[in-house]
Order: structure tokens, then C-alpha cells, then sequence
């Protein structure tokens, strides 16, 4: 069955990316679920000055704003949950390279619809009142802000309320569970907004721990939660949110979390990172060696572990997918 | 000292105390989560608990999640869904009974700063300008605080988290005070009360000003006034805050069995 | 485990329901998923001047209508698909007796997720510029109407689209495959706007052709769209959207859904449907003797079946249930 | 007479062919269903179709489908979403290519009335009243119609069901004609063809007014225009269908296996 949409993550890196494009990704909270090594690759052919549309901040705009491959973000949350502040992410925007325009984890995942029913604005209940409906990093003298969060006057009540700006993004890289080689894909887990952000995004690539066969996707149809006709490519990658996690297949590595945050708190710090954890890889073997297969091992053996196994049946072997 | 608990034990406990039974509620992750969990497992067994990720039904197992959609939590879920669903449908809809956020900086009309510090005493002035120190965003807090019924803010007593005006609204309070909420359209009804390490400061029903309503064993008056950055005022009626019982504390360190608010 | 929130069809439709409220059901398409037992219920409790909100008629809409139970309705399509026209709706509507507001399938879909999500108004690409924005049946004298689909101004672009009315129903019966004793739910088939309609509507009962036990849904927690805490209360009825359909449960009787349309085409039909199809059974026993035990088996058999093979295991006995 | 297929098989196989490989398309249920799953067996075998329900990669088993989420449908499908997903996310945004609809009555500028027939020579007035006979309602066609980079309407082809002006618009066409899509705000481009049971229709670029194109090998300009309730014009270069091909025929015949079609 395989190919189907199946390619390596270097060719879906080079096939759907380009210096200076609205890249979404994340799209899950910020330790797991995230596309990371799909932001990895894009480090590796060089990609820069990107627009970062992240309903979260991850380990992935952590790092992609440490190596300074992105000028402007958006986001709901720019932390890492119990893993602190990003540095690479904050180091960014304190130094003004990277301008952070603030949104809300509701706001953000709103927007996202909007863009998806092509709507031209977004009721807001939400944001309104605050900061950051007055203060837009993207228009800083606009102060207070009427481009960003304009108001709306609802027809029924006349009364007014914010109005968000949909979003469109050029390209959504998804980090899902399991994927089967047409592009349907099951999530475990919460969604978070990435059933949203499937149907917003102009190009679609899934990031999948595994590929099933397509007869899972006739099993559970209600599962697959992001169906062919929206994506454009597959990659198969096990670990691809690590040292994120992804429920049922592999828990955090608080070690790695801890490691890469502090490494991406200073220069000196991201380029030994980048050295040892995005150039120093050649393929799937050499990044499970990196990781450590130990780890791996232990890592694979979570509380989540039992969600996995309704599909296990259906996975397809490595061997296949070549 | 022999206290019976950490500060922030104290303070986790405190703000359970705040949450009732069958309440629908939403919590951050952190100290938030241990709170609303430590509730739970004492006085509301009944408190149905959510996630900003739509996560329902779950308790965490293995101590601390990590975050919100960690495995820790989803090990022992009924429902997975999505924020626009936990955020939205049943929080800035208006649903929500009660959620509980942080903050590193508030001031005296419950608004919260967790977006960042400036430098110049704080003031941004008319042009925006990137924080001397970037902190997290609003996250989920925003839409807590713009939805919820009403909002427990958690914070460590400390001066210059409390300031009479916050730098950055992230997360609305009372605003300016009064019925300002009311007036720019925020449908939830702000928040009841700020819990801290030292104590427990309630709104004044009229100004929407946050006034000193108990203390705890270990702290004061004093204290209190003396790590806050405004000149805050004593509520009528208040008075020292009792302590943990036997049954609360062990309920809290059954939830935080990895001693997470033990560590200081 | 039971009875959690389980209580009985009539307790249900006792304690939830009255004279003159908006109650919405249906909530899938005409031939499938529709928790008809319960509008059946309604008929036998003497419910009257019900203001329906059904996102598509269903045979449900079409019987409550027949019965002259309905006064006011709402939805996006009114027949039943290969079936033909919904006699029992048609007459009430023809002869005036019913009001029937017009929308479109998506801008019923998108009131109840306004209603969910609180806004006071909903963005409309759709239904603008059609006799749905400008004819009001509520509002006969309102032409072209202003009341129903008012513009709204786009703050970004300066253009008019329109603005749809939110649906915040008093009571949604929904139609479920699975739920447990808690209210958790599992849809098989299309959601189609079961999701929506059950954080839109103030009190939410279910109606599960099958209960499983809680450990189903921990297996399985990205199927429970409807979690427990926003249900109030569990009905269990098997074949409760019979003579529709049940994907993996039960198959369209087509023998009977013709037999009933026909039936309520005319005053005498509804008079003696009623009698022989609502008010002559008194517990699930006799309901299932009235569809006839062989139609049970050979509906059951259905090329869906298999969907319900993975949740099998969990589904709890009729004698743990009372 | 000795045709090669019935109207409504001819009417099936034409709007099949409007459909090209790879399109993302939305079918209603019923005669549309089968036409878009024939030009799927037959010549678009990458087409990406969806139902109103947001059910996907479905092809029906067992002969036509009841309705959009019946189980003849619901047995093979990869996914199963929901309305808001299907006639939202992908036809209303403008991302839907072509869609097919019915119309109980249809006009010169593509609009059509699925709502109901009304007495008084079919104008309702000023007032809303309800129709003499009430039909369907717009169901999912208007979001196609609104929405859709373009549609096909399918209509049996009868002087009462093709009007100068329809009663009421439940699905828009080109409205007035001319740009009065662009005016109103619509994003989709509007009806491309009028499918029949005798022939073919396509709107004029520039007044948008339907025009006869072509008829089929048992039909004829005069029959047609006799069957339409305005005076039809004849397009440049109209001229005969091509006859459905064996392969075409097998194709449909296959997907009709209950032979719905083949019934009058």
C-alpha cells in the first residue's frame, strides 16, 4: 500500500517551505504533540525569516527563534509549562529580533477557525479589555491598537465586541499519533486546535509516530479526525515530538527538556545544540541512536501506553514504508 | 519555625478551600492544578474538573503533570477534545463556575501581568516595546478571566508582584475598578479572590479595590502590608486563616505525592 | 456502576421538559442517529406548543408536527432525503398551524456553535442574499427582513456580511451510540451538530442505544465528544432512533419509515400511527415487540456492524442496568 | 423509441462529466450522489468527495444511499466528521471545487427554490406566508451555492420547474445577473451548468443568463424550449451530447446497482 502520499521529511521540508513563510505548527501545548523535528529540518536546509504561527509556544519555536530563523510570532502562551520560561524563545524577543505579537489559547484557536470557514473577522468575547487587544508588536505605534482586535457592533444588541483577525497559514506541519499513507490521521490525545489548523492552513503535512494501514482509518472513522482530502503529504517519523511527548506512544524526556532549554538560553548554548541535536543526524536510525535506544525503550513504556493499543494490529513495519 | 506546611502548601489549600462541590471548574497547570486535584480529593468529589486542552474527567496519576495534555493526565481520561471547546464552549461562554490562574504580577484591582517586566518603573508608555524580561503570554488565563463566573488568582506574597497598577493587562481583573468590567463587556465576574503565600486579599463590592481579608498562622498584618506594593487596606471582618486539618494535608500530599510544593 | 445519571425514558421527558419550550433534537441527518423515542415520550406525556429546533427535520420533527405538538419550528432542510417530502411536517406548515424559520445545514450547525461559544452573533458567508436572510416566518410583516439575518460590518475590510441569531434550545434530547452511567458519549457515524447542540443547549439528556462501562471510554477518550459534564442525565432505549438508522448498531427499516410517512400525510394516519406506534407499548420489552423481534436481528446485521465490534466487549446487560 | 439509457441516466452521466479528477467536491444525496460516484468510477478516480455530514472517502455499498450519513454510506468511509466541518470548513471557505444540487424549480439566472410552491402565480409578496406546497427547504444546497468555486444544478427538465424568476431563492444563483454575486458579498462563482433530463445550460460570461448548449441525442432545440418556462436562448456552438459511452454506461451502472435511475 505505502506510498500513497508518503515522503522522507527532507523532501516534504523542501517541497513546502520557503524563507519568509507563514509557518504553523505546535499546535498542541508545549510538551507534546508538537512537529518539532519537522522544525528541526528546516534548520537543516536553512530556512529563515519566518513567520511562526504557533497556538502555543513549543520546543519547536524555542528552538527555531534561538537559531534566529524567525522575525515575527504569534502565539497564545510562550512558556513551557512546569519546564519554565523558552529562553531561546524569550532571548529572541528581548532582543527585538523577533517580534511577538500576544494572543490568548482561546483566541489563538479561534483565529485558526476563522481561517478554516473563511471568514473575514472572529467574534471575540475574549481579550478584549486587556493589553492584548491595545498593544499590537506588529504595528508597535498603534497604540491603542484599532488594526489588531478592532471592535464590531453585534446587530441584535448594537453593543460592541472584539473582532480577531482569521488566520491563514501558509503551511501547517501536524504532529499526529498515526496516519495511514492516503493522509487520514488519528490524534491521541487532545486535539488542541489541530483539527482547526488542518482545515486553515493552505498546505497540509502530517508529522506521524506511525503509519497504519488504511483499514484502521475504516475501523474507527470517528478517530480520524483529519481526513486525506486536506493533507498533501505524509512523513513518517517515530519520536517526532521528543523530547516532547505523545500520549500513548511516548512520554516527555524530562531530562532532554531540561538539557535543551538551558542550552538554548545563550548563543554558545544553541549552537552546541544545534550541532548535536539537528545537524548530527542522517536518518530515522541515527536520530533513535541520538536519542538513545535505551531511552527510547523507556521512554515507549508510559501510563499512556494502553491508548495505543487498539491500533497496534494495523501498524505497518518499517520495512514497509521504504 | 514549625509550621504545619509550606507556604505554598498553605496556599494550595487555601485555594482549594475557595472551590465547591459540583462546580464546574478549570484549572492551569502547575500549583493551579494541585489546588483544584487537592479539592477534589477533600471537600468537592463532585467538582467537574477540565483542562484548557479539553481534557475531562481525569486526576492525575505519577505526581506533577508537566502539562496540560501530558500523559500524566491523559492516562486516566474520559474525554479528549479541544481548546475551542474547554476555553471556549464552556468557559468564555460563561459556563464556567470557577477557574484558577497565576500571575507574576497583580495589582489592586485583581488585573494580572504574566506577559512580562519593562524597565523605566514598568510603564510601557503609547508605543509598544518588548519586555526587559518576556515571561509566559496570557495563555488559557485570559479566557478564564474574561468567562469565568468567577477566578481565584494564585500568587507569592512578594512586592513586586503586587503593584498598584500591573504593566501589562494579560488577564483582566476589575480594571479600573467599579463596574468597569460590566461596561467594556466582559461577560464573567472577575475575580473573588487573590490567594497568596501569605494570605487571602477579597475585592471591596463596591470599588472592585482588593482589600486584606485573613492571614495565616504564620503571617500578619504587617507582613502582608509590608509585601504589598499599594497601600492596602484591612477588609472588615478579617481575621487569621485556619489551619490545614489532618485531613487536608494528607489529601494535598496524596495529590502532590512528588512534593512539588514542598521544595520551598 | 449504574444507575450513575441513567433514569427512565418518562422520568426524562418529566423532569426536563414543558409546554412552550425550544427543544432541540434530531441533530443529525433525516434517516439516521435521531432520538426519536424521546419525542415519542413528549406525545405520550401531552407536550404541546413545542418550539423545535432540529438541524435537519428528522422522523422525529415529522411525527411531533403530524400530532399538532409543534407551533413553531426551526431548521435547515425539512424533507427526508430518499424518502421524499415529510407529510406530517408539510400539513402543519401548509395549513398554517406551524411557523417554520428557514436556514441552510451550515448556518443551523453554526447557531449552535454560536450558542456554545456565548457570541451574541455569528459571521454568515452562506444564506446571504437568499429569501432565508430576506423572509422571516416568525416576523411575517419584516420584508426584506432585518430582524432574521441582519448585515454586520467587517471591521477589517469595511464589507457587509451577515450575522446569524445564536441557538441556546431549553432542552436537547441527543441521539448516542454508546454512553456510560456518567453521560460520557460515544457518535458513530457523522456528529453532524450533535457536538455543538451539546455545549449550546442549557440541559442536555442522552438517549444511547447501548450503555458501556466507564473503562470503555478511558480506552477510548478521543471518541467521547460529549463528555459527562455537560450531560444531565442518561436514557438507555435500544433502537431509539428507530425506523431510522444507528450506524454499527442498526440499519434504516425502510418498510417502516414509508409506512410512517405515508401515515402522516393525513389527520386519520397520524391518529392511528399514534395509537399503534406511540402510545402501545409500555416498557423497552414491548417497544421492541412492536418493531417485531426478527426486524431487530436482521437490522442489526447491517454492513455497519463491524463499527461496533471494538466497544462490544463493554456494553452492559439490560439486567444491570434497572 | 430505443435509447441507449433513460433521461435521468443521461442526466447522470452529463453532470458526471462535469466533474474532473482530483476536484474536492460535495454530492447531495440521492440522483447527485450517483452522478458524482459515477464520474468517480468512471474518470475521476482521485476525486476527493465529501457529503454534508463530513463523511469522507466513502463510496456507497449496496446500491443508493436513504441519506447523507446512512450506513450504505457510513460502511466503507476513512472519516466521519461533522456539518460545520464539511459545508463549513470546506465548501463555504471557497476551498470546495464543484457541488452538486437539485431544484424543484429553477430560473434564467441559476437560481433555485427548493422551499415551496406558492399559489397567486407563485409570487409571495411582501409578506412571508407559507407556501401552497411546502418542499424541502435549502438544506445544504445553499452553503454549496454561496460557497462552491462552482456548481452544477440538476433538474428534471419541465416548463413548471424552469421559471423567469423562482418564487423564492432558496440557493443563490446569479441573483439579477451580471456581477450581482460579487455585489452581494458571495464567495463561490456560481452554477456553471443546468444539467437535464433533455439538455444542457450554461450561463452567458457577461449577463449570466442561461442559455441552451446542448441536447442530447433523443432531445431536440425545439423540445427543449418548449420545456423551459422563459424564452431560451441558443448558445454559439451548441450542438448534440455525445452518447454515453459503453464504458461510461457500465460505470454507472455499476454504482446505480439498484437501478434508481432506470425506474421512469
Amino acid at each position: 500500500m505505502p506510498p500513497g502520499k508518503l515522503i522522507s521529511l527532507a523532501e516534504a521540508v523542501g517541497r513546502t517551505s520557503w524563507d519568509g513563510m507563514q509557518y504553523a505548527s505546535g499546535a498542541a501545548l508545549p510538551v507534546g504533540s508538537d512537529a518539532i523535528v519537522f522544525g528541526r529540518e528546516l534548520l537543516r536546509q536553512g530556512r529563515k525569516d519566518l513567520h511562526a504561527i504557533f497556538h502555543c509556544n513549543s520546543q519547536q519555536l524555542n528552538l527555531l527563534a534561538a537559531a534566529g530563523a524567525v522575525s515575527r510570532a504569534e502565539c497564545g502562551f510562550s512558556g513551557l509549562e512546569v519546564f519554565g520560561f523558552a529562553n531561546g524563545l524569550r532571548r529572541a524577543v528581548e532582543s527585538g529580533r523577533l517580534a511577538l505579537e500576544d494572543y490568548s489559547n482561546l483566541s489563538m484557536a479561534l483565529r485558526l477557525l476563522g481561517g478554516a470557514l473563511g471568514w473575514p473577522f472572529v467574534p471575540a468575547t475574549v481579550n478584549i479589555a486587556s493589553d492584548i487587544q491595545a498593544r499590537s508588536a506588529f504595528a508597535p505605534d498603534d497604540y491603542p491598537s484599532r488594526s489588531k482586535i478592532p471592535t464590531v457592533t453585534d446587530p441584535f444588541s448594537g453593543r460592541e465586541i472584539g473582532a480577531l483577525p482569521p488566520l491563514v497559514p501558509d503551511l501547517a506541519a501536524i504532529h499526529v499519533s498515526l496516519a495511514d499513507p492516503l493522509g487520514n490521521a488519528i490524534m491521541l490525545g487532545t486535539e488542541w486546535s489541530r483539527f482547526e489548523l488542518s482545515r486553515a492552513a493552505k498546505r497540509v503535512v502530517l508529522i506521524a509516530d506511525a503509519i497504519v494501514d488504511t483499514a484502521c482509518m475504516r475501523q474507527y472513522p470517528n478517530l480520524v479526525r483529519i481526513p486525506d482530502l486536506v493533507v498533501e503529504a505524509v512523513v513518517w517519523w517515530p519520536f517526532a515530538a521528543w523530547p516532547q511527548s505523545s500520549p500513548g506512544l511516548y512520554d516527555v524526556d524530562e531530562e532532554h527538556m531540561k538539557l535543551m532549554n538551558l542550552a538554548l538560553a545563550t548563543e554558545d548554548g544553541t549552537a552546541a545544540y544545534l550541532r548535536d541535536y539537528v545537524e548530527s543526524y542522517s536518518d530515522i536510525d541515527t536520530y533513535l541512536d541520538l536519542i538513545g535506544r535505551d531511552k527510547v525503550a523507556s521512554l515507549s513504556q508510559g501510563p499512556t501506553s494502553f491508548l495505543l493499543d487498539p491500533y497496534r494490529q494495523w501498524i505497518l513495519p518499517a520495512e514497509a514504508l521504504s | 519555625m514549625t509550621r504545619p506546611c509550606t507556604r505554598q502548601e498553605m496556599m494550595a489549600i487555601a485555594t482549594g478551600r475557595e472551590i465547591r462541590d459540583g462546580e464546574l471548574a478549570i484549572f492551569g497547570v502547575g500549583l493551579s492544578m494541585l489546588a483544584g486535584f487537592f479539592a477534589q480529593a477533600h471537600h468537592a468529589p463532585g467538582v467537574r474538573a477540565m483542562t484548557e486542552g479539553g481534557v475531562y474527567g481525569a486526576t492525575p496519576v505519577g505526581g506533577l503533570p508537566w502539562g496540560i495534555e501530558c500523559n500524566r493526565i491523559s492516562a486516566n481520561a474520559t474525554s479528549f477534545t479541544s481548546a475551542i471547546d474547554a476555553l471556549g464552549c464552556l468557559v468564555a461562554s460563561g459556563r464556567c463556575d470557577v477557574g484558577v490562574i497565576g500571575a507574576a504580577q497583580v495589582d489592586k484591582y485583581g488585573n494580572v501581568n504574566t506577559t512580562g517586566v519593562w524597565d523605566q518603573g514598568g510603564v510601557i508608555g503609547t508605543r509598544y516595546r518588548p519586555p526587559k524580561t518576556r515571561l509566559n503570554g496570557a495563555g488559557g488565563a485570559n479566557d478564564i478571566a474574561s468567562g469565568a463566573k468567577r477566578f481565584i488568582i494564585m500568587v507569592a506574597h512578594e512586592p513586586k508582584r503586587f503593584a498598584e497598577r500591573v504593566s501589562y493587562i494579560s488577564s483582566p481583573g476589575y480594571l479600573e475598578g467599579g463596574d468597569a468590567r460590566t461596561r467594556h463587556g466582559l461577560r464573567g465576574g472577575g475575580p473573588s479572590a487573590i490567594v497568596t503565600t501569605l494570605g487571602i486579599l477579597r475585592p471591596d463590592p463596591e470599588t472592585r479595590e482588593f482589600q486584606l481579608d485573613g492571614w495565616y498562622s504564620f503571617s500578619s498584618i504587617a507582613d502582608i502590608r509590608a509585601n504589598t506594593g499599594w497601600d492596602l487596606k484591612i477588609a472588615p471582618g478579617a481575621q487569621e486563616i485556619p489551619e490545614p486539618s489532618v485531613a487536608e494535608l494528607a489529601a494535598l500530599r496524596r495529590v502532590d505525592e512528588t512534593g512539588a510544593l514542598r521544595k520551598n
